[in-house]
């Protein structure tokens, strides 16, 4: 289960997300218009069955890429379901939005015996946009393209190329242009109707797999690699108008061959989708405010500039909804550079660090709780009363700190660097807290600055290059692919998972201990003896200190009162969009 | 006060200024450029206004025009001009009177026309603005005219050019022309001919004189140069610091002069009919004179002239003590052979480019002791060929061989030792002089860069031969803007003799300065000649100056020496046809032979025109 | 004339060749003498996966490994004919001219930066309207009454002017006029065709901003020339043949004065064409410059490269267009050339 | 420098030629210092100028009289959810201060979020901004000195290459280029660390970009002085080209070199300004304006001051710079009337 290659989450301004539902009770919500503080995210706000008017989405960077093939974040897997259907899909109900359900699927995988392959069947009706009719080997062909070879998409995950059996010598779509899929056996299409997954081994959370966006079907002449992001074909209920090339902005119109008896999922509200790119986030804000715009597609919620002013007036705060978004925002406390290599350091650190202060400069409370463990509440494991390393006022504790380091020797501390994304700004904030806390027993950090494009690959995702520049601390971020304890922790605390470039276990973590019981505890079938386990593992990570959690975040997200049918999708931790109207424009 | 006509003015007085004051407020407290000056100039009559630098008439003749108006000057007294007076007058009135009644030609031709109109577009509005009812049709007609007029060629062509595609003489003409277009009553030229040529120079007074008769203008005639204004007014006026002090009938002016300041200025204007044996012995007698008197400003000198009465004085080709190798005193110290120096001048319509001559086959031989000067107009080639001589400038072929040895390709580094024997002094002492350095390092440097390290032995020789050209020691550590232009040619000249040259090149040494400066500056070169058994290169446009001066003369014209020969017989009789031209052109002091060799031009340009 | 032409144009060539040169060598030499590495410089173009596989094929397929002389010439001939990136069996065509393709987002640069031109051009051409004549206006006015209450008042702004950055100046606009007072609304860029009225509106505040620094300095700069030509000899003729004074300032004063500023707003002109990276920045238009701050945040060479040329070339044009309207305004030129 | 205090030396005085009363009888530079000392807005300018020196060198004294540690943090002043500064400390829900947290013990109020001292910050700001400016405007001026004279003397080809590189120089989207090269060098090139490689690259960058308007400067004054007479002059001597380039010419150019260099400063201080605020200047926490300017975008609606003081810092320090330099030029201009 260890060998995966692929798989760090991209953790942009706007991020991936995948978490279990904190509960809160269902149910269609009523009220006026404007809502509660923090309604939807357990319930529908506004809820309305009107149609037309268009739904105008913006966001502040370019949309990663519209090709549900090649992409990583969470806003594009819940965006892209406009336009390109997946056999499962999140569920749209309140207090279920973790649940796998069936889209294009007829109805859940039927698993064998041995677990090791799963069978789906296609519902009738489905079509592209020419009408043509969506057939088996579309989604086989979809996955390929987007897995194997060379030339595989480079921005996705590659789970399907981890997991599925009797492909290994698979080249990829275009080695042989005469039969793309000639080799690749992990999946079989028996039929049109019929799709086949073959495991090579066991995989419990396989329909989490099966929820990404690239099981959306690709017509193999519609291919063309990396730019067919400029018009995806569409399998939903819109279709693009005009193309799409990077930050110049979207449009979806109407998709006529879609067939709405076919869709369980979609209620495709609105006659026409924009999306503006490269809007600046205090424009996004203001707009979503004056309701010149629906939703920040982004999904991460309100700039800091426009959040201090909403959340300190009554009535606009009543828009606001501020669910936790179900990741983890921590520090890699590296356990290679020296001192770090000592555990008792890595622990004055632990004590040292000032929780309320890196909480402030996440945005307080708003900005998310402070953590004591790393797994997060949404996922079994979390262990609420877990508290290592406990201080008054969670601004630390110097003497134990001090201890700490009297114990790995240096007791008059010691200097080490903090790596940081410059262009996001509450990193670099939480950085200097970070060093402001650290600095008061005599760690001398200094931050340095890394480009945030580059960090995963070439800096912090780099042990070379942290070895070289002794980048003791990194702050990084992390969102499970998907809402399990497996999901969470196998790739920053295993040590298998440790990679020359793009590695996302900075801390560079390899606890025999910990590797074992995550290998363990994936093997286990029975959900709360791995929830034993996996408390476990996170009271084991706290021990090592290798990871200062900073924040469980949490968004600030904008409600404006055109907007209907609104709710917070734990899975994709952002309103779900595909149940979304508007009654403006 | 000497001003005929003063109180009572004529009626028809075409310029009337009476007890006229201009004060310029400085940092330093007001400036009285202008002191109670008062003249008159009658109708069709001609008037000269001569002082040197600062003496106030150019604020004058400024003020005639009203444009002292939007200047800090501030103005009293009275000034008429044609009925107007300039001093009350609205600034509309005097907007319609300027180029109107009284039009103006300046001194630098190059810059007063603008660089970006035709000339006929700004002829053109020169008419336009006093008749603005005129067809454009009719005023071009009329700017062609008044281009004819002043002997442009092809005016209904050149008509169309920019300013920048005629020389400075025809510059000159056009500005004239300007001045006409609207047939002023009174024509004021300020300093028109400074700026040129000396047979240029002869053309445009000729012009301005010819004019005057035919149009019946009044003329106002600004100069520094007595000679200029001699031949072209009836009445001259001499200013001296915002003063007049005299002022009268030209002739009588200039045979009689009644103040001291007229008779100096008229004595220091140096005179082409004066010759070098006889300048010499006024100098020397005057400088026997001064030593007899012991006059106390000279007190620095005196030690020199004794030890100057000690050395033999020689003159010609005096034998020297100096000499070394095969060089004999009896061989030329210097000789200039074929000497060539050709520039590629890109142009044409592909960019091909063509040669030009600068110096075309100079040859010259000069002797110990000799003074040649060389004359010529600006782009003859004098300065270039002095140059070649210093080695400033490397010839494009020919020879130059210094006491029998052939300098010309020889290194800079080689070139180094020989410095000490070669030496020049510039034109003009404002830019010759380093303003960061201080005249005391200035004229050290030589030393300096001939190797020598002892800073006081430096300093020593440096005030030594500073008292020796007239300074004092302690001007040692001034920085030069604290001298005047005559105490800086002196400096420069110190600068150029604190090596013990044997030949010294004077490229212009007394053209930027004011004729009584340009006096006391000879003399000292003439008496330095003495002292240090110098040889001279003499390079002047003046042809008084290098008549004074030289032994020999060369006269160059572009690029070629037309003519070489002892002075006398050069000046006297002169065998080049451009030589008498030359002559002919250089303004004289005496009116009547101004007017004889203006009929004699006027002749000679009437034979021309009909022989081609 | 035609020799001048040529001879100009010719030089520009000579320039935009040189500057491609310098930036090419700038951005992919001086990284590696900094100590990057191959692998390094692969990975900012390999995508989120990068596996050792993958950077050596990045590697391959950009030729990160051959000389800088052969990549350089790849990317010069790209300009001519365009260029094929080929990805395993399938082949990328970026079509002449090619500035470059972005492996980030998978696009070929030359288009991206047509798209984004209108914007800037709508920015600094509106922009460099509005200063040429504040600034030259201004700068006369104070020229010619120089010492008064309109001269010391406009010179205290236009000195003021040159003293604000640009990113603060649109800062405080947008705090206060369009967030806190509600005044303007946000600058946005509408397509002139589309809307002219939206057009003006939505960049009248960007316009503001960039004119207000470069009118001051055309305010000082004029007024300083003006200043100089009007003790000029030839203004001293106007004047003595009796023209208005009206006149000798405007016929007389204002064409020399005009000829230096001319060349300066040839070159402001074209650098802002280039990109007005503070003011796109600031008000979020994304016109070049803004493209080129997210290229250069991402790391993604070749439009960055691709901006950079774009911005030189537009330099040197207006230059040449500079150099071509001297030589009719001046006629000293078109024999000096 | 000598001081004549009297007349020079009346020689010539006897003969009826004066030089004139315009006679030059005080040194340029007295003269200009008269008139600087009479222009009352660029004396200000240069006070202010003098104080901001001051104000940089002294400020660890500054900020232990009226401040505290520039990146100290005082977060119990600060409002958790929003980061403002709040208007009653001991009170947490008491909203927050429009004025920033502005009063006798926090001269400029305090940073969002961290609460640091803005006045620390701004004043150890300075250093920074002044540090960046002077290193780079001494770079421009060497490079700028040093090809500008040798083009202006030797001209020719050498020349034409120096003009065509200005020209290249002055072609480049300047902005552009320095992010983007402030970009992709990596930490630890060149063997610099951190902060002092970041200084270093800033002056670096900016002081390689700028060099062409004091060489263009350098170059048109040094191809006038060649013609002056006083070089010939020094050949003739036998002086090598050694001797006039530095000897004879340098002393001539450094007053326009100095009046320039004092108004590259300010452009030089917006450069570094503009780096900062797109993100390429100096490491946190070390302040700098341009990025207290950057960071202020989030915090404009609750903390208006954090948006305004460093402007206003860059403001004030600029125009102080233009007004002293403009003076300078002023009163070294021989063309002034007075």
């Amino acid at each position: 289960m260890s060998k995966r290659a692929l798989g760090l989450a991209a953790l942009g301004v706007g991020s991936a997300l995948f978490l279990s539902a904190c509960g809160g009770g269902g149910g269609t919500g009523g009220g006026d218009a404007a809502g509660t503080y923090d309604q939807a995210t357990t319930e529908v706000v506004n809820a309305s069955d009107e149609k037309g008017g268009t739904l105008r989405y913006a966001i502040s960077a370019n949309i990663e890429s519209t090709d549900p093939g090649n992409t990583y974040y969470g806003y594009v897997w819940n965006f892209s379901r406009y336009y390109a259907r997946t056999l499962l899909t999140y569920s749209p109900e309140p207090g279920k939005t973790t649940e796998p359900v069936p889209d294009m699927a007829t109805e859940m995988p039927k698993v064998s015996d041995d677990g090791k392959s799963y069978t789906l069947t296609l519902r009738d009706g489905l079509t592209y946009e020419d009408g043509s009719p969506i057939v088996a080997e579309d989604i086989k062909y979809g996955i390929a393209r987007s897995n194997y070879g060379d030339d595989a998409l480079p921005n996705g995950p590659r789970y399907f190329k981890e997991l599925l059996a009797d492909s290994d010598d698979y080249e990829g779509v275009n080695a042989d242009p005469s039969d793309p899929l000639a080799g690749f056996g992990g999946i079989e299409t028996p039929d049109d109707k019929t799709i086949v997954f073959h495991l090579k081994e066991p995989f419990a959370d396989f329909p989490y797999v099966l929820v990404q966006p690239q099981t959306a079907p690709v017509p193999a002449e519609a291919d063309k690699g990396q730019q067919y992001q400029e018009n995806v074909v569409s399998s939903g209920p819109y279709k693009f108008e005009g193309g799409w090339t990077p930050g110049n902005g979207l449009t979806l119109v109407r998709n006529e061959e879609w067939n709405a008896d076919s869709d369980p999922i979609r209620t495709a509200l609105p006659d026409q989708i924009t999306v503006q790119e490269g809007v600046d986030q205090n424009e996004i804000d203001q707009r979503l405010i004056n309701g010149e715009l629906d939703v920040d597609l982004g999904g991460t919620g309100l700039g800091p500039a426009k959040k201090g002013e909403v959340l300190s007036g009554e009535d606009e705060k009543a828009r606001l909804d501020n669910p936790e978004n179900g990741s983890l925002r921590y520090v890699a406390v590296n356990t290679v550079v020296e001192p770090l290599d000592d555990e008792a350091c890595r622990q004055a650190i632990m004590y040292a660090a000032d929780h309320d202060s890196m909480q402030r400069a996440w945005g307080g409370a708003a900005g998310g709780e402070i953590p004591n463990d790393v797994i997060p509440p949404q996922i079994a494991g979390h262990d609420p009363d877990l508290d290592l390393y406990p201080s008054k006022d969670d601004k630390g504790d110097l003497d134990k700190a001090e201890e700490k380091l009297k114990e790995c020797g240096e007791e008059d501390g010691f200097s080490t660097n903090l790596g940081v994304r410059a262009d996001r700004p509450t990193e670099v904030a939480a950085a200097e807290a970070v060093q402001q806390s650290l600095g008061r027993v005599g760690i001398d950090v200094e931050i340095k600055q890394f480009p945030s494009d580059t960090f995963t690959n070439t800096q912090a995702g780099s042990p070379d290059f942290v070895h070289e520049n002794e980048l003791g601390l990194n702050i990084y971020g992390w969102i499970p692919d998907w809402p399990t304890g497996y999901g969470f922790l196998s790739y920053i605390a295993h040590g298998d998972n440790i990679k020359k470039a793009g590695n996302s276990n900075i801390s560079e973590l390899d606890d025999k201990e910990i590797n074992e019981m995550l290998d363990e505890a994936v093997r286990t079938e029975d959900a709360d003896e791995q929830a034993r386990l996996y408390s476990d593992i996170d009271r084991r990570i706290m021990e090592t200190g290798a990871i200062l959690p900073i924040v469980f975040e949490k968004s600030v997200l904008y409600r404006p009162d055109n907007l209907t049918n609104v709710h917070f999708s734990q899975g994709y931790s952002m309103y779900d969009y595909m149940t979304l109207g508007t009654t403006g424009s | 006060m000497t001003t005929p006509g003063n109180g009572q003015g004529s009626a028809d007085a075409a310029v009337r200024v009476q007890d006229l004051c201009i004060t310029f407020p400085t940092l330093d407290g007001d400036v009285h450029a202008v002191d109670g000056l008062s003249f008159e100039v009658a109708r069709g009559g001609a008037l000269g206004i001569v002082g040197e630098s600062g003496s106030g008439k150019s604020a004058t003749s400024l003020a005639l025009m009203g444009l002292h108006r939007g200047t800090k000057a501030k103005i009293t007294g009275e000034i008429s001009v044609a009925g107007t007076d300039i001093v009350t007058a609205s600034n509309d009135r005097i907007r319609q009177m300027r180029g109107n009644e009284i039009a103006m030609v300046f001194q630098d031709p190059m810059s007063s026309l603008h660089p970006q109109y035709t000339i006929g577009d700004q002829l053109i509005e020169a008419y336009r603005t006093h008749n603005p009812k005129a067809a454009k049709a009719e005023a071009k007609k009329r700017a062609i005219e008044s281009l004819d007029r002043v002997g442009i060629p092809e005016p209904a062509r050149r008509i169309n050019s920019y300013p920048h595609e005629f020389s400075g003489g025809m510059r000159q003409r056009v500005v004239i022309a300007m001045a006409l277009m609207c047939d002023p009553t009174v024509l004021l030229a300020d300093e028109p001919t400074t700026a040129l040529d000396v047979t240029v120079q002869a053309q445009i007074l000729d012009l301005l004189d010819d004019l005057r008769r035919d149009l019946n203008m009044s003329l106002i005639l600004v100069s520094h140069d007595l000679a200029v204004v001699a031949g072209s007014v009836d009445e001259v006026l001499v200013m001296q610091k915002g003063k007049a002090v005299e002022h009268g009938d030209v002739r009588q002016v200039l045979s009689e002069p009644e103040h001291p300041y007229t008779r100096a200025l008229l004595a220091a204007v140096p005179r082409v009919e004066v010759s070098r044996a006889q300048r010499r012995a006024e100098v020397r007698a005057d400088r026997a004179k001064a030593e007899g008197r012991e006059l106390p400003a000279e007190d620095a000198e005196k030690k020199e002239q004794e030890k100057a009465a000690e050395a033999p004085a020689g003159t010609g080709t005096a034998a020297s003590p100096a000499g070394d190798g095969a060089w004999t005193p009896d061989q030329p110290l210097l000789k200039a052979e074929d000497l060539v120096m050709k520039f590629k001048v890109r142009g044409g319509a592909f960019g091909r480019s063509s040669d030009f001559f600068a110096v075309k086959n100079a040859s010259f031989e000069l002797y110990k002791g000799e003074t040649l000067g060389i004359v010529g107009e600006s782009g003859s080639g004098k300065s270039t060929l002095s140059r070649m001589v210093m080695r400033l400038l490397q010839p494009t072929s020919g020879k130059v061989v210094f006491e029998g040895r052939d300098i010309t390709r020889i290194s800079e580094r080689q070139l180094r030792p020989l410095r000490r024997d070669v030496q020049m002094v510039f034109q003009n002492p404002y830019s010759s002089l380093n303003p960061r350095v201080t005249i005391g390092d200035s004229i050290g440097t030589a030393l300096r860069v001939q190797g020598e390290k002892d800073t006081k032995q430096i300093k020593q020789r440096v005030q030594e031969l500073l008292e020796r050209v007239g300074l004092e020691p302690r001007h040692y550590n001034r920085f030069p803007h604290a001298f005047s232009g005559g105490q800086r040619q002196r400096i420069a000249i110190a600068r150029a003799l604190i090596l013990r040259p044997k030949l010294v090149i004077c490229d212009e040494p007394v053209s930027a300065l004011d004729v009584s400066t340009q006096d006391q500056v000879l003399r000292l070169l003439s008496e330095l000649q003495d002292d240090f058994d110098l040889t001279y290169i003499f390079v002047a446009h003046d042809l008084a100056v290098v008549r004074q001066v030289s032994d020999r003369v060369a006269v160059m014209r572009k690029g070629e020496i037309v003519e070489m020969s002892d002075s006398d017989s050069v000046y006297e009789s002169p065998q080049d046809e451009y030589t008498r031209s030359l002559l002919n052109a250089a303004p004289v002091l005496d009116p009547d032979e101004a007017r004889a060799h203006r009929a004699e031009r006027i002749r000679l340009r009437a034979e021309k025109s009909t022989a081609a | 004339m035609v020799t001048y032409i040529l001879r100009r144009l010719g030089a520009g060539v000579l320039l935009l060749a040189i500057v491609t040169l310098v930036t090419f060598m700038i951005f992919y030499v001086v990284p590696r003498m900094a100590g990057q590495t191959v692998q390094q410089l692969a990975t900012m173009y390999v995508g989120k996966a990068p596996t050792a596989e993958a950077i050596e094929a990045t590697i391959d397929r950009l030729n990160l490994d051959q000389p800088v002389a052969l990549q350089f010439w790849e990317f010069v001939k790209g300009i001519f004919v365009g260029a094929t990136y080929s990805f395993g069996g399938r082949e990328v065509v970026c079509s002449a001219p090619c500035f470059g393709y972005s492996f980030q987002n998978y696009t070929e640069v030359f288009p991206e930066l047509m798209a984004r031109l209108p914007i800037t051009f709508s920015l600094g051409l509106g922009a460099g309207v509005i200063w040429l004549i504040g600034g030259v206006a201004v700068g006369v006015i104070s020229a010619i009454k120089k010492g008064s209450i309109f001269d010391r008042l406009a010179m205290g702004v236009a000195l003021a002017g040159v003293s604000l950055p640009v990113f603060f100046t649109g800062l405080l606009m947008l705090a206060f006029l369009v967030h806190a007072w509600d005044i303007f609304e946000t600058p946005r860029y509408t397509p002139l065709a589309e809307d002219p009225v939206a057009w003006m509106t939505g960049m009248i505040l960007p316009w503001l901003t960039l004119a207000f620094l470069h009118a001051a300095q055309y305010a000082r700069q004029t007024r300083a020339g003006m200043l100089e030509t009007m003790g000029e000899d030839y203004i001293r003729t106007a004047r003595a043949k009796g023209l208005p004074e009206r006149k000798v300032i405007l016929k007389h004063g204002l064409r020399p004065t005009l000829t230096p500023i001319v060349t300066i707003f040839g070159l402001d002109i074209g650098l802002v064409l280039g990109g007005a990276v503070l003011t796109e920045q600031v008000y979020s238009l994304n016109g070049i410059g803004r493209y080129a701050v997210q290229a250069i945040i991402s790391q993604d060479l070749p439009v960055i490269l691709g901006v950079t040329l774009l911005g030189a070339f537009f330099v040197v044009v207006c230059n040449l267009i500079v150099d071509l309207l001297y030589a009719w305004v001046d006629p000293r030129v078109r024999v000096a050339g | 420098m000598s001081a004549p205090s009297h007349a020079p030396d009346q020689a010539e005085e006897t003969g009826p030629a004066k030089e004139g009363w315009v006679a030059a009888e005080r040194s340029l530079r007295q003269i200009a210092w008269q008139r600087f000392r009479r222009d009352k807005v660029a004396m200000a300018g240069a006070v202010v100028v003098v104080l901001l020196i001051a104000m940089a060198v002294l400020a660890p004294l500054l900020t232990r009289l009226f401040g505290f540690p520039p990146n100290e943090f005082h977060q119990d002043l600060m409002d958790p959810l929003t980061g403002g500064a709040l208007n009653d400390p001991a009170n947490p829900t008491s909203g927050i201060d429009p004025w920033g947290g502005m009063s006798g013990t926090h001269l400029l109020g305090l940073e969002p979020v961290t609460g640091r001292d803005m006045f620390s910050r701004i004043v150890y700001g300075a250093q920074i901004s002044l540090l960046v400016a002077f290193g780079a405007t001494v770079l421009c001026v060497v490079i700028g000195t040093v090809l500008g004279i040798v083009a202006g003397y030797f001209g020719g080809w050498v020349d034409t290459v120096i003009s065509r590189a200005m020209d290249i120089f002055l072609a480049f989207p300047l902005l552009l280029f320095a992010i983007a090269l402030a970009g992709v060098i990596p930490d630890g090139a060149f063997g610099l660390q951190g902060n002092g490689l970041r200084v270093a690259l800033l002056i670096f960058i900016i002081g390689f970009f700028n060099w062409p308007y004091i060489g263009r400067i350098v170059r048109g004054q040094t191809l006038t002085l060649k013609e002056r007479e006083f070089v010939e002059a020094a050949r003739s001597l036998g002086a090598g080209n050694g001797h006039i380039l530095f000897r004879e010419l340098l002393p001539n150019l450094v007053t326009p070199i100095l009046v320039y260099s004092t108004l590259l400063i300010p452009t030089n201080i917006i450069f570094e300004a503009s780096l900062s605020f797109l993100g390429v200047g100096i490491n946190p926490p070390t302040p700098s304006w341009g990025g207290m300017l950057s960071n202020s975008l989030d915090y404009y609606t609750t903390s208006p001051h954090y948006v305004i003081i460093p402007g206003l810092a860059i403001f004030i320090t600029v125009l102080a710079f233009n007004l002293f330099g403009d003076g300078l030029r002023d009163a070294f201009d021989p063309r002034s009337s007075d």
